[in-house]
């Protein structure tokens, strides 16, 4: 059974005047890291929202077709049942904590306390999930006063916790600088090497060459590529989706032009691709 | 205009020093960019330049003239400064109106508004929606609602605090496009941001701040070279400057073009 | 994007201790405010009731560890009060009639010193009490014992979120205030001009946070906040039936004295 | 756990996430006015914008809370005058439940009947509590009025009315502003916007 599975899904906000996703299908397997790239107001805010039940729950709108997270179907319940299936993570760091918990450990329990779970349960899992995200020397601190890099890794680590089989992010680095965005990314590849499933809508196009299983561009609402990151990061529309190929498959491509590329090798996305389609151009 | 900052030192109230004793000129005209990672004093930084802040010692001149007993009011006509976050700035119902903010407070004649606010729209490419409420806008189209507002204040200079944060490669060719004309127009441009990839291509000066000292000021290229010097501010390399020191080039390369006649020269 | 400031720990006047105070309920200690505040507007009249209230306070400050800062807040939110109360109503309250000194053509009289000594020994009663509440109990404490009792979460988020949100509200405020000014925003000049300036720092504050809002209040949404089913708090307040009594009795005194009132 | 949940079942998220925003709202905004030396409060402002957007027993409860809070955070004073942030409020929402924030001229009207309210309820407590005097600004105000030979009573009622009138306008002036400026997907939100403005 996939992770996920979206079929026909149409969607548009109260106050939109044409549909902010249209006739989206897609399916996700179990282990995947999925990222979901395409310029701003492609879209993919909405998918991030419409998996977490976020749409229609909270957005209302016109919502047509399905979305099954597993078993269940995101439209039967609500935002904060859901909470338990997918976990959310959005781009303001800040903006994510509770307001109801004044230390990092209780914010990051909230969920499971939400759900009802036992004092061991929370204990052990909240540990587990300071562990992983390198948050245990916060544990008592205030999570209002960390730095923005530090309150994500707070926010990555609250949904964690309540351990949910999929985990969305939503651009979780767009507003960190280099060293926290690392940092994060580093949490991702552990959760990815652990067998979670992931969906990162994301703009730092690196991280995704390097690491993404499959790629999908979003453009006005629809996909328009949906591949292995070499596939779309080398596609030669995707200027036209209001993206850019990254400095390496310039690179690339200035060198196939001149000869110093092998004629049948595609083009490269990555530091180690671009390395080796070079030495042996 | 020039702009010389002689040993400046800034604390708030007893701490340590946020700025410890820093020192620069920047010519008119010029285009550099101010890096480190948060909390190294960039953005402390900024705000001295049009008398947000006070330095404890040192003093600031802009254009030979001292400005520490000018008033932040009559500086804002100087210096423009974009903050991070557009919504710190937005504070009118239409588009229009807000971008003509800034030219209306400084008692610009009327006609000169009109001009200026519909060119700095029109680099943006928000004149289709000049009659919208700013906060019917996405968050990257209010961020280029701000940067309007600040061109529009036709100021000779400009600091620009993270201007490529959540922005698209679409819109980053508009701020592109927005520099090179401050650039014809003479401005001199200070770009906060950590995006290397986006100051390797187009920024020719940097200067790097690391706990309020600052730690290298030249060009980019010698700042991506320097490993121990990225550390200590944080920063990554610039995917072509990676490839280039990697291929052990003599001149590192900042842009694919760069790279490729170095790979050529080699060749021959 | 919002960085927040280092702030310096807590936005409210709780101080750290471990002392009896400390560790009482919260309820007990509210309810010993409302008592405090009933006996003196609704019980027995008179300053040994006042005096007697106030030393008593002072002595569970004292073992609480907090007088200090208990005298030096009530100096401070007391003092203007004093000098205010004690010269109007010595030289202007309408009931006087005897003299106690003069300046000159100004005379201070015994009945409206009286009055303003009364006020303030009252008003001293019930805020030493409310001090014994505020510097010994955690916020986090308040709403867990709130949240224990069966109280809506929703109680709880109102209490807790806006002291949580409050130290960034102020570096915001600051940093549109930069912004604004930036911008080349005149915050002097006359009245009319400063209070026109007033809109360019409310709007964006306002627009900027209810952006803000609709992203919070998803946060909560996905967190299950409003999850349908039984919930577990981490947090726990120690209660004993000694101090279950405590506050029953706190409670029945207070009905009774209401009684009282109403029928005296 | 059997406590009626009315607060759960009457509020919504966003709701609850606004009021808690106006909370801080009216604690905060004593920082803009100082620097802009106005002789006002505009300590009320969030309660009454949740008046307007959310309805009287929320903005009542908004005041309720913001004093009871500042009990917490200043002095036990403030907590006492809670039930006079709780009637500005109620008032507010009223007021715009019945047309009165549609226009500028109907904004400042309710401003004073805002006025009229908080008088009622704090000159009691500025009375009882206090003797009539809170150690203020508009203490002087007081004193003057009982130097002409007024009683408590009537220098009280008229030191509360001068000495809130030009904030509560002014506030339910801003208040009127903030919300035409609200953006669409905002007011969608609230669905009591559109009701309360046009």
């Amino acid at each position: 059974m996939p992770a996920l599975e979206i079929a026909h899904l149409t969607y548009t906000y109260p106050t939109g005047t044409r549909p902010s996703l249209q006739d989206l299908s897609l399916r996700v397997e179990k282990g995947e890291l999925l990222a979901v790239i395409g310029e701003n107001n492609s879209g993919k805010s909405t998918l991030c929202y419409a998996i977490a039940g976020v749409i229609p729950h909270f957005f209302h709108g016109q919502f047509n077709g399905s979305m099954l997270v597993g078993k269940v179907n995101t439209a039967d319940q609500t935002i904060s049942a859901l909470a338990e299936h997918v976990g959310l993570v959005m781009q303001i760091p800040g903006n994510q904590l509770s307001g109801v918990r004044f230390t990092v450990f209780e914010e990051i329990a909230f969920g499971l306390e939400n759900l009802g779970m036992n004092r061991q349960v929370i204990h052990a899992r909240t540990t587990a999930a300071l562990a992983l995200t390198g948050l245990s020397a916060f544990a008592e601190r205030s999570p209002y006063q960390l730095s923005g890099g530090q309150q994500q890794k707070v926010a990555l680590a609250a949904v964690l916790a309540v351990s949910p089989s999929l985990l969305v992010l939503d651009e979780p680095t767009t507003f960190l600088d280099p060293q926290g965005a690392r940092q994060v990314f580093d949490i991702l590849l552990e959760l990815k090497r652990q067998g979670k499933t992931i969906i990162l809508a994301e703009q730092r196009l690196e991280w995704i060459a390097e690491f993404a299983d499959r790629v999908i561009v979003l453009q006005n609402g629809e996909i328009m590529l949906c591949d292995t990151p070499e596939e779309v990061l080398r596609h030669p529309q995707i200027k036209r989706m209001g993206l850019d190929w990254l400095p390496y498959t310039k690179a690339a491509a200035m060198a196939k032009e001149e000869g110093l590329w092998a004629k049948d090798r595609p083009l490269s996305s990555t530091f180690s691709a671009t390395v080796a389609g070079l030495q042996n151009g | 205009m020039q702009i010389r900052l002689e040993n400046i030192i800034f604390r708030y109230s007893a701490g340590v020093p946020v700025l410890n004793d820093i020192s620069l000129d920047i010519k008119k005209g010029e285009r550099v960019a101010l890096i480190g990672h948060n909390g190294s004093g960039k953005t402390t930084l900024a705000k001295h330049l049009n008398g947000l802040l006070r330095p404890a010692a040192g003093t600031i001149r802009i254009d030979g003239r001292k400005t520490d007993t000018e008033s932040v009011a009559r500086l804002s006509g100087i210096v423009a400064l974009l903050f991070q976050n557009p919504d710190d700035m937005i504070a009118k119902r239409r588009v229009w109106d807000e971008v003509a903010f800034g030219p209306k407070n400084l008692a610009y004649p009327e006609g000169r508004i009109k001009i200026l606010v519909a060119e700095s729209l029109a680099l943006f490419e928000l004149l289709p929606l000049q009659d919208c409420n700013p906060y019917d806008l996405g968050y990257s189209e209010r961020k280029r609602v701000a940067l309007a507002s600040i061109i529009a204040m036709d100021t000779p200079i400009l600091v620009l605090d993270e201007p490529t944060a959540g922005m698209d490669p679409r819109e980053i060719v508009l701020l592109t496009g927005a520099l090179e004309k401050l650039r014809e127009d003479y401005k001199t441009v200070i770009i906060i941001s950590h995006d290397m990839d986006f100051i390797a291509e187009l920024v020719p000066r940097v200067i790097c701040l690391a706990g309020g000292k600052k730690r290298f000021d030249g060009l980019v290229r010698q700042a991506f070279q320097d490993q121990s010097l990225l550390a200590v501010c944080g920063l990554l390399q610039p995917q072509i400057v990676r490839l280039s020191t990697y291929f052990r080039q003599t001149e590192p390369a900042l842009t694919p073009v760069e790279f490729l006649e170095n790979w050529q020269r080699r060749a021959k | 994007m919002p960085q927040p400031e280092k702030q310096s720990g807590n936005a409210t006047l709780f101080i750290a201790g471990k002392s009896w105070l400390h560790r009482l309920h919260p309820f007990n200690k509210l309810l010993y405010i409302l008592l405090t505040g009933v006996i003196i507007y609704a019980g027995p009249k008179g300053w040994p009731v006042e005096v007697f209230l106030i030393t008593l306070n002072g002595i569970m400050a004292l073992t609480g560890g907090v007088f200090t800062a208990a005298w030096r807040l009530l100096w401070r939110s007391l003092l203007p009060l004093t000098l205010f109360m004690i010269t109007i109503h010595g030289f202007l309250h309408a009931d006087n009639r005897i003299i106690l000194f003069s300046f000159g053509r100004l005379h201070f009289y015994q009945e409206g010193f009286v009055f303003a000594i009364n006020v303030l020994l009252q008003l001293n009663a019930v805020l030493t009490a409310s001090l014994l509440f505020v510097f010994c109990t955690h916020p986090a404490d308040l709403i867990s014992a709130i949240s224990q009792a069966g109280w809506p979460p929703s109680l709880a988020y109102l209490l807790s979120s806006p002291l949580l949100l409050l130290p960034l509200m102020h570096t915001r405020i600051r940093t549109i205030q930069a912004a604004q000014r930036s911008r080349g925003l005149d915050s002097e000049g006359n009245f009319f001009k400063r209070f026109l300036a007033l809109f360019p720092l409310v709007t964006p504050l306002v627009l900027g946070a209810l952006v803000e809002m609709e992203q919070r209040s998803i946060a909560l949404e996905i967190r299950g906040f409003n999850a349908p089913g039984p919930t577990t708090s981490w947090r726990t307040i120690a209660d004993s039936t000694g101090q279950q009594a405590a506050r029953w009795t706190m409670f029945f005194l207070i009905i009774l004295l209401i009684i009282g009132r109403i029928f005296r | 756990m059997a406590r009626p949940e009315i607060l759960k079942s009457k509020f919504s998220s966003v709701t609850l996430a606004l009021i808690a925003f106006a909370i801080v709202l009216n604690m905060a905004t004593g920082q803009l006015v100082s620097l802009l030396k106005l002789p006002i409060f505009l300590d009320s402002i969030g309660t009454i914008l949740v008046g307007i957007l959310a309805g009287p027993i929320a903005g009542g409860l908004t005041g309720l809370l913001t004093n009871l809070l500042w009990g917490l955070i200043s002095s036990p004073v403030a907590a006492a005058f809670a039930p006079v942030a709780m009637v500005i409020g109620v008032i507010a929402g009223l007021c715009a439940r019945y047309g009165l924030f549609k226009t500028c001229w109907l904004a400042i009207i309710s401003g004073l009947i805002i006025t009229v309210f908080n008088a009622i309820v704090a000159v009691p407590i500025r009375l009882y509590m206090f003797g009539g005097i809170t150690g203020s600004g508009a203490d002087f105000i007081t004193a003057y009025t009982l130097a002409l030979g007024k009683d408590l009573f009537g220098s009280v009622v008229i030191t509360v009315f001068t000495s809130n009138l030009l904030d509560k306008v002014a506030t339910a002036l801003l208040a009127w502003s903030i919300v035409k400026a609200l953006p669409e997907r905002t007011a969608n939100r609230l669905s009591r916007v559109k009701s309360a403005t046009t």
